[in-house]
């Protein structure tokens, strides 16, 4: 129920509402315009695109180039071409991306990395690699296994050979250990920018609205390190200036979008219907690993551990102990969470096999959930506000005052 | 204490229901004893979904002789949350939950058919929502394409349920799409099949659909028919039907046989003359618990607004 | 003279095209496919013969020398009345059939009021059917649509508190389907000579004389049909025999090789389904895909749209050709497009603009049809009942350059008739090949 | 993917080969669930695992016997009996969007877990994730670590995405066997890994392969003397599964390849369901699994046109033997990682885009037919781009039809005909060229009054 359904950006302030339109602009620069003015202006200096989980985006600013996370379409490109190349039964993202590519968004990339998340972006990494013979294009495979002398020692394998191709990509002298240790500590300062908003969200969610988080998480896909820090610095500080009302909403966490990106839109559906997401795995490559990455002794070692022991669960990684249905319940207790929304991509196996593992133990913790497959190109909420409407219409009407 | 009225809007994409409900007043959650006062239906008709809003409205509030100032509550529900006027919105499954427990005590889900859509919500004996299912994003087998099919076939809506129920041989229809059925209607009435059959056909197409989504949100017991349809006697023959199967058997069945698993739950189907109200009354009780919540002056994250 | 008939039985039209030996087209008929697919192929195979024999008739006045403005205009009055004799024998057929429905049982609950308002009705159409300015349109305006365009409106003015809009509109759609699948002589010698009384007035006594001749010899030419192909929709269950067959894609892809002789893809949207189709430069098929069966994609997702609208089908391109703004259709789903459409109307936007969503909606479906099976390559020729859609077309154009860059795009008048066209070349050829 | 014919009771009579390498075969299979169904009392272990690229002669050095729940779904499929398995799934919880090898085997367990020969099958004493090109692997046994209170092994093989296995990924698989696999088994059995009985299994393995991949060759000769995908999926049965690596299996592939040296004397094609197929009209390379439901049916529409399969990479699932990889006894733990690391689907695009290539032009193939399955985006993520590379690369014509493995809902057999039907006419028509589309034949290509999901891309 919401009494108030006022939409927008409600008690946003001009310095607020101005961080907001900046990341809005990069979240609808499909084009990578941003991008292509970067390059410009360093003189063609090279950018590696990646799909955004697991990559470890220190690598490729450490050799020198601009890291591009490529998030799919985000349901703005119209897939013309996308679809010849895919089933209507596999997800929407590889087509968006390949849309993307075939007409010409991607041109600026010199490179692009498919890290392992399921078979759908294995087999894409091979289509690009038939498709664009001339570009850098390596499917970087991550450890199933966490002992440190065995999916240690390969991920770490990996990272030397991926890191050597990056720096002869970009042709850099440099001292490799060296950039890579201040590189580390870039990354480690914008994930821990990232984590004092995300905490604030927990804390204060209708200060810092999932939207708006999103979006200033989103914008880190093609801004330089450093520039994304100050950019979450400065919304962080015009959100606590802001003034803005607090709602009769359910918190709720948000799961299982950790790959195909639900469309902003829906997002703030499901806010208007009267949640407050308080947790989620959007974007979540961007603040992966939770921890920071030690900037001593062997970089690369450091980064594999950091792998190893601070990766996010999500649907794509082994869980060696137990299974993915008690953490959720510990991260609901631990955002004093009321529900928790299952929302996974259509046709999105990995997400989809493990719901009904979830379900069974968030009811077996009386954790009332909901759940429903999106695309990132859906443009129809009305089911979805109807279904988080009345999810948090229950918990709202029946949670005992 | 008195009474209190409220009035629930349940704003839909073919129709708009009203319903002006008086309840005791301070009867908190389950509002024992609370009645309708009135209720009105009207079909939109391709005409300004908001004049139609403001005059159904008008016209409950006539009938019931209570004036707007009465009201203590204003809910709205379906696609009204922008109803002018309106104090707030419950989502649909909520209202519809409570106005079937309101309509039928005995009920533990319901299924709502309107014009675009259909749902299976079940719910507890305080109407609280379990578990749903919804169709997806096609209008095969809901009320629009019932309503495509009575066009192509010459009939009038309000004949559809009997001709339907006098049908001896169901056509079998599957999956077709809402605007294309018109070839197949046509298809069939070329081979010479009734307007019966034809519409039993459909309607036994409809059920399947629907007790697949009334079995996958686990309902059980007795289910109320609400929305549109719910005064379509056919369909609600055709789900006894679908439902009241009884389990297959293909001789001595083995423990641990697919067969064992296709047994039917045991589902009662319901019709009520004013399931299409379901929605709209629901919102108004919900409406009436709620501005008693808000005048004890509640603050707290749960209750405040 | 021999003849060779193709039919088209599409899911909305049914086509016919009747060649001669040399490969020529002598005439097209058309007509909308009903339950009868035996009737609907009768009914197109009669009006291609009925153009044949106005093509038999231009060749009769060419013969007697009347090539001049003079004829040109007599031969245009003369079909115009043609066709106006025609409409209105099938008029009077489904008055009689109305009326006796609206005076049956089924609808007893309106009482006496309904009869006189249904005959009343049809007299206000038939006043209008008969004035001499109105235009019959193009061929593809069946009497089916038209009349149920009027007789809605009429319906409309006419209903009341006892006789209800739903009551009026259940009449006709009850006896519409009975007059489509009643047998009428709607031919060209059972009904020009009674047009062609018509059109003589004022005409010299000699021009009367070769006028009527030329007719006389049009109508009296005998016309030999060798053999007929038939092709479409559900073949399956086509009312021809197995060795008359051809599958709709052979018969499209040729069609538009004939047209187009550097074909090279061909689009194909017809009324329930969507076909995208490579062909080789003799026209053989080399690779196709065809949609869902789903109106989403195909030409009654418009059909549709147009009723929602209360507008004719072929009203819809133009209106939406004014569209300024571009909006984005969500719904894929035809019904909730209505929906949709209803929605935006409410919230103030503009009609053409909306339109013009949905005619990039259903392009954009053909769009990823067409990647699928192997892009758009030079020629590209665009087929089917849509593409008399200028909005259709315009959306298409855009959508090519923007994809494929610059591709010659062919669309023919007669685009409708490709698949009826293909198939009377296969049945030419089959029967060359058996004299061979 | 073994002896599926065996086990489906009435329906034996569909196909009359009484080949010894059938009769061996059936004993074979019946025998192992025999074995796995008195399991509990004799004793012994029960190791759940996946087909690609799997462990068996590792498991018969521990002396355990393993359990495919994949074979369990396809067997499923065979009889008949996924869909409603899959829609008990569903009701639990699950998409329909998701596996339905998952979904048909989660749905078998609801029913008592009944295996194919009527058996009740025994719950793991070790699930051993073996994660080879497939991710869905590792969600399947998260559900069933849910069911059965058992330890895991998981085994992480790399995939080939650069189209090489390098020494890294060997030494990362063979220190997963080292650590977590073999002490794992060692944990369950309570013995140590007696390295000789692997070893030995090793060598037994090689000889059968070798005879495998002659008879999978020997559809090079025209007529070919088997089908390579229908009939190939007998063939690959024992190997894949439970026999590798045992005598069995050598004595198997000797019997079947003496059977085909004899067809291949006799200039004989092969044996299909509608007895032994004379007019070999079509010589197709498949790629992608069957539609088991439709086994039968599906293979006849192939051979009613005398369209025989030459080759196929379905029946390179399990392991990849054609570019001379053997199991080898001097490197046992490095072998079997290459092995997992060589099934079909742990190569990359380009790779696979290669191999069918290189099977059009060796097998000298009239055309390349996708089956693409709906449950499985290992296989089918990209297929149609390799439809087009490869239709580039050799010149014919390719086909593609949608179906599923398990899922009855999407196999329409009125539509995959007429698909078919279509696309060998156009290939006829191809053949036939120069010369105008005459004649009566004409391609039947396309529509049906059906649902169209099924598409002929030739
Ligand atoms: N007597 C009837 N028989 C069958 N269907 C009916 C009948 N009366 C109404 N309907 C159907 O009910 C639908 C409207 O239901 P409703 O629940 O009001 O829908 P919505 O809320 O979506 O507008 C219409 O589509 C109509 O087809
Ligand atoms: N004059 C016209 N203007 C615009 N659209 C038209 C016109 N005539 C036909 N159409 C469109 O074409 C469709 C029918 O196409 P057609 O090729 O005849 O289909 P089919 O072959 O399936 O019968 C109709 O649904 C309509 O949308
Ligand atoms: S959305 Fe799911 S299925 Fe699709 S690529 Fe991502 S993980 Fe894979
Ligand atoms: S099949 Fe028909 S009803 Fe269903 S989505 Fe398509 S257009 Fe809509
Ligand atoms: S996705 Fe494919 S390989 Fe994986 S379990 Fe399913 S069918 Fe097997």
């Amino acid at each position: 129920m919401h009494e108030d359904s006022s939409s927008g950006s409600p008690g946003a302030t001009p310095r607020l509402s101005a961080v907001i339109a900046r990341c809005e602009a990069l979240y609808h620069d499909v084009d990578l315009r941003t991008v292509h003015d970067w390059r410009a202006a360093r003189g063609g200096r090279k950018v590696v695109g990646y799909m955004p989980i697991y990559v470890p985006r220190e690598l490729i600013d450490a050799a020198g180039m601009l890291p591009v996370g490529i998030m799919g379409g985000r349901g703005q490109v119209e897939i013309i071409r996308g679809d010849a190349w895919f089933q209507s039964y596999i997800c929407q993202i590889p087509r968006s991306t390949i849309e993307l590519a075939l007409t010409g968004r991607l041109d600026v990339l010199d490179g692009m990395l498919f890290p392992s998340i399921c078979d759908v972006i294995r087999n894409l990494s091979g289509m690009w690699k038939v498709k664009f013979p001339g570009k850098y294009v390596r499917y970087f495979d991550v450890p199933q296994n966490y002992e440190p002398e065995v999916g240690g020692r390969f991920y770490r394998e990996e990272l030397r050979h991926l890191y050597a191709d990056l720096r002869r990509l970009s042709g850099t002298t440099e001292d490799a250990d060296e950039t890579l240790r201040r590189s580390i500590a870039r990354y480690n300062e914008n994930r821990r920018v990232i984590g004092e908003l995300l905490e604030l969200r927990a804390k204060e969610p209708w200060r810092v609205p999932t939207y708006e988080s999103y979006l200033v998480l989103f914008a880190g896909n093609v801004l330089p390190v450093e520039e994304h820090t100050a950019l979450v610095r400065e919304y962080i500080a015009a959100a606590l200036e802001s003034d803005r009302p607090r709602r009769d909403n359910a918190r709720v966490v948000l799961t299982g979008a950790f790959c195909e990106q639900p469309p902003i839109e829906l997002i703030r559906t499901l806010e208007l219907a009267g949640c407050y997401v308080v947790s989620d795995d959007t974007a979540l490559g961007r603040r992966w690993p939770t921890e920071d990455v030690s900037t001593e002794g062997d970089p690369l070692l450091a980064l594999a551990t950091g792998f190893l022991r601070h990766s996010p669960p999500t649907a794509a990684r082994y869980e060696p102990h137990g299974d993915r249905g008690e953490p959720l319940v510990t991260l609901v207790k631990k955002q004093r969470a009321e529900g928790v929304v299952l929302a996974a991509p259509s046709f999105c196996d990995p997400a989809l096999l493990e719901q009904p593992i979830l379900q069974d133990t968030l009811d077996a913790a009386r954790v009332p959930w909901t759940a429903f497959k999106y695309a990132e190109n859906l443009g129809q909420f009305q089911v979805i506000r109807e279904q988080a409407g009345t999810f948090a219409d229950s918990i709202k009407l029946w949670s005992e005052p | 204490m008195g009474n209190v009225v409220s009035v629930g809007i349940d704003v839909g994409s073919s129709t708009v229901k009203v319903a002006v409900v008086e309840s005791p007043a301070g009867s908190g959650r389950e509002r024992v004893g609370a009645r309708v006062l009135s209720r009105v239906v009207e079909r939109t008709r391709r005409r300004d979904q908001n004049q139609i809003v403001q005059s159904t409205w008008a016209d409950a509030m006539e009938r019931a002789g209570v004036s707007k100032r009465d009201l203590v509550y204003v809910a709205t529900t379906g696609e009204g949350e922008t109803v002018e006027g309106a104090t707030g919105h419950f989502y649909g499954m909520t209202a519809h939950a409570r106005g079937a427990l309101f309509l039928d005590p005995a009920v533990r889900a319901a299924l709502d058919v309107g014009s675009l859509h259909a749902r299976a919500i079940r719910f507890d004996e305080r109407a609280k929502v379990l578990d749903y299912r919804m169709t997806s994003q096609c209008a095969s087998g809901t009320g629009q394409f019932l309503e495509n099919i009575a066009r192509y076939l010459g009939v009038t809506l309000d004949e559809v349920g009997r001709l339907s129920l006098e049908g001896t041989s169901a056509e079998k229809v599957s999956g077709i799409c809402a605007v294309l059925a018109e070839t197949d209607v046509i298809n069939m009435v070329s081979r010479g099949v009734t307007t019966q059959n034809i519409l039993k056909g459909i309607h036994e197409s409809m059920a399947g659909g629907f007790a697949k989504l009334l079995r996958n949100a686990r309902a059980e017991g007795v289910v109320l028919v609400t929305g549109g349809l719910s005064a379509d006697a056919g369909l609600t023959g055709a789900l006894r039907e679908a439902l009241g199967k009884p389990p297959k058997k293909k001789g001595p069945s083995k423990p641990g046989q697919a067969e064992a698993v296709e047994t039917a739950l045991p589902l009662e189907i319901r019709p009520h003359p004013e399931g299409v109200f379901a929605g709209a009354i629901g919102a108004a009780l919900w409406g009436a618990y709620r501005a008693e919540r808000l005048a004890a002056g509640e603050s707290a994250p749960h209750a405040s607004v | 003279m021999k003849a060779f008939l193709g039919i088209d039985l599409g899911s909305t039209t049914t086509k016919a095209v009747m060649m001669d030996e040399a490969g020529a087209i002598l005439g097209r008929g058309i007509t909308n496919s009903r339950s009868n697919y035996h009737l609907a192929a009768d009914i197109a195979r009669d009006e291609a013969r009925v153009d044949a024999r106005f093509t038999l008739l231009d060749r009769a006045l060419e013969r007697e020398g009347e090539t001049g403005d003079e004829a040109v205009q007599f031969r245009k009055r003369l079909l115009h009345r043609f066709r106006k004799v025609q409409r209105l024998v099938q008029l009077a057929s489904l008055r009689e059939e109305a009326v006796k429905e609206a005076a049956s049982a089924r609808l007893s609950q309106y009482g006496d009021g309904l009869v006189p308002k249904v005959r009343e009705i049809f007299e206000a159409m038939e006043r209008d059917w008969r004035r001499p300015k109105l235009s019959v349109g193009p061929s593809s305006d069946f009497f089916r649509d038209q009349a149920a365009g009027d007789y809605g409106r009429l319906a409309e003015k006419h209903a009341d508190r006892a006789v209800p809009f739903d009551a009026l509109m259940s009449v006709f759609d009850k006896v519409i389907i009975v007059v489509e699948n009643a047998r009428m002589d709607l031919t060209f010698e059972g009904n020009i000579r009674v047009a062609l009384a018509e059109c003589l007035g004022g005409e010299t006594p000699e021009r009367r004389a070769k006028y009527e001749a030329a007719v006389a010899q049009a109508a009296d030419a005998p016309l030999d049909l060798v053999r007929t192909i038939g092709t479409g929709y559900g073949r399956q269950t086509l009312p021809f025999a197995k060795d008359d067959i051809r599958s709709e894609i052979l018969c499209h892809g040729l069609g538009a090789h004939l047209a187009f002789p550097r074909t090279a893809t061909v689009l194909d949207i017809g009324g329930q389904d969507t076909k995208a189709i490579q062909v080789d430069d003799r026209g053989i098929v080399t690779s196709f895909q065809m949609n869902d069966r789903c109106a989403a994609g195909c030409g009654r997702y418009l059909g549709y749209i147009a009723d929602e609208m209360n507008m004719g089908v072929h009203e819809l391109g133009p209106l939406a050709l004014e569209s300024t703004r571009h909006v984005k259709i969500n719904s894929t789903c035809t019904v909730f497009a209505g929906a949709e459409l209803r929605d935006r109307l409410t919230m103030g936007q503009r009609r053409e603009d909306i339109l013009a969503g949905l005619h990039r909606a259903i392009i954009l479906r053909a769009m990823a049809l067409l990647a699928r099976s192997g892009g758009i390559a030079d020629e590209f020729t665009f087929t089917g009942g849509v593409a008399n859609n200028p909005a259709a077309v315009k959306a298409l154009r855009q959508l090519v350059v923007e994809n494929y860059g610059e591709r010659t795009l062919n669309i023919s008048p007669s685009s409708i008739y490709t698949g009826a066209h293909g198939a009377a070349e296969f049945a030419r050829r089959a029967t060359q090949d058996v004299e061979a | 993917m073994s002896a599926e014919r065996e086990t489906t009771g009435g329906r034996e009579g569909e196909r009359e080969v009484k080949d010894a390498s059938m009769l061996l075969q059936k004993e074979m299979i019946a025998g192992h669930f025999t074995a796995l169904s008195r399991a509990k009392e004799e004793g012994k272990k029960v190791v759940y695992t996946f087909v690609p690229g799997n462990l068996t002669e590792l498991l018969h050095a521990f002396d355990v016997l393993p359990l495919y729940p994949e074979i369990n779904a396809l067997q499923s499929g065979m009889r008949k009996k996924s869909g409603g398995y899959i829609l008990e799934a569903e009701r639990l919880g699950h998409s329909e969007d998701v596996c339905a090898y998952v979904k048909s085997d989660i749905g078998m367990l609801r029913a008592g877990n009944v295996g194919p020969t009527g058996e009740k099958l025994p719950p793991p004493d070790l699930l051993l994730l073996s994660y080879t090109g497939c991710f869905t692997f590792m969600k399947w046994f998260e559900l069933l670590k849910r069911e059965y209170d058992c330890p895991v092994a998981m085994l992480h093989v790399p995939y080939q995405g650069d189209g090489e296995f390098t020494d890294e990924m060997r030494k990362y698989v063979v220190d997963q066997l080292r650590s977590e696999v073999i002490p794992k088994l060692e944990q369950v059995t309570g013995k140590k890994l007696d390295e000789a009985k692997l070893e030995e299994a090793l060598a037994k393995s090689s000889v059968a392969e070798d005879d495998l991949v002659w008879v999978l060759e020997s559809a090079k000769n025209k007529p070919s003397p088997i089908d390579a995908y229908f009939g190939g999926v007998y063939y690959i049965g024992p190997i894949f599964t439970a026999f590798r690596g045992t005598d069995a299996a050598v004595e198997y592939y000797k019997t079947l390849r003496s059977e085909v040296q004899v067809r291949l004397d006799q200039r004989l094609g092969p044996i299909t369901p509608d007895g032994p197929l004379t007019n070999e009209r079509y010589r197709l390379v498949v790629e992608g699994p069957p539609s088991w439901p439709s086994f039968q049916e599906f293979w006849k529409m192939f051979s009613g046109e005398g369209a025989v399969v030459v080759a196929s990479s379905y029946t390179k699932v399990g392991g990849f033997y054609d570019h001379g990889f053997r199991h080898d006894p001097k490197r046992p733990l490095e072998s079997l990682a290459d092995y997992c690391a060589g099934c079909y689907t742990n190569l990359n695009l380009p790779s696979r885009i290669e191999i069918l290539a290189r099977y059009v032009r060796e097998y000298q193939a009239d055309g390349l037919l996708i089956n693409s399955v709906k449950s499985c985006n290992s296989f089918s993520a990209g297929q149609l781009m390799i439809l087009r590379e490869v239709e580039e690369r050799t010149g014919v014509p390719g086909g593609f039809i949608e179906t599923d493995l398990v899922d009855p809902r999407y196999f329409s057999a009125a539509n995959v005909k007429n698909r078919l039907e279509s696309y060998l006419q156009m290939i006829e028509q191809k053949r036939k060229s120069p010369g105008a589309p005459r004649g009566p034949s004409g391609a039947a290509g396309g529509g049906s009054s059906g649902p169209r999901r099924l598409e002929v891309l030739p």
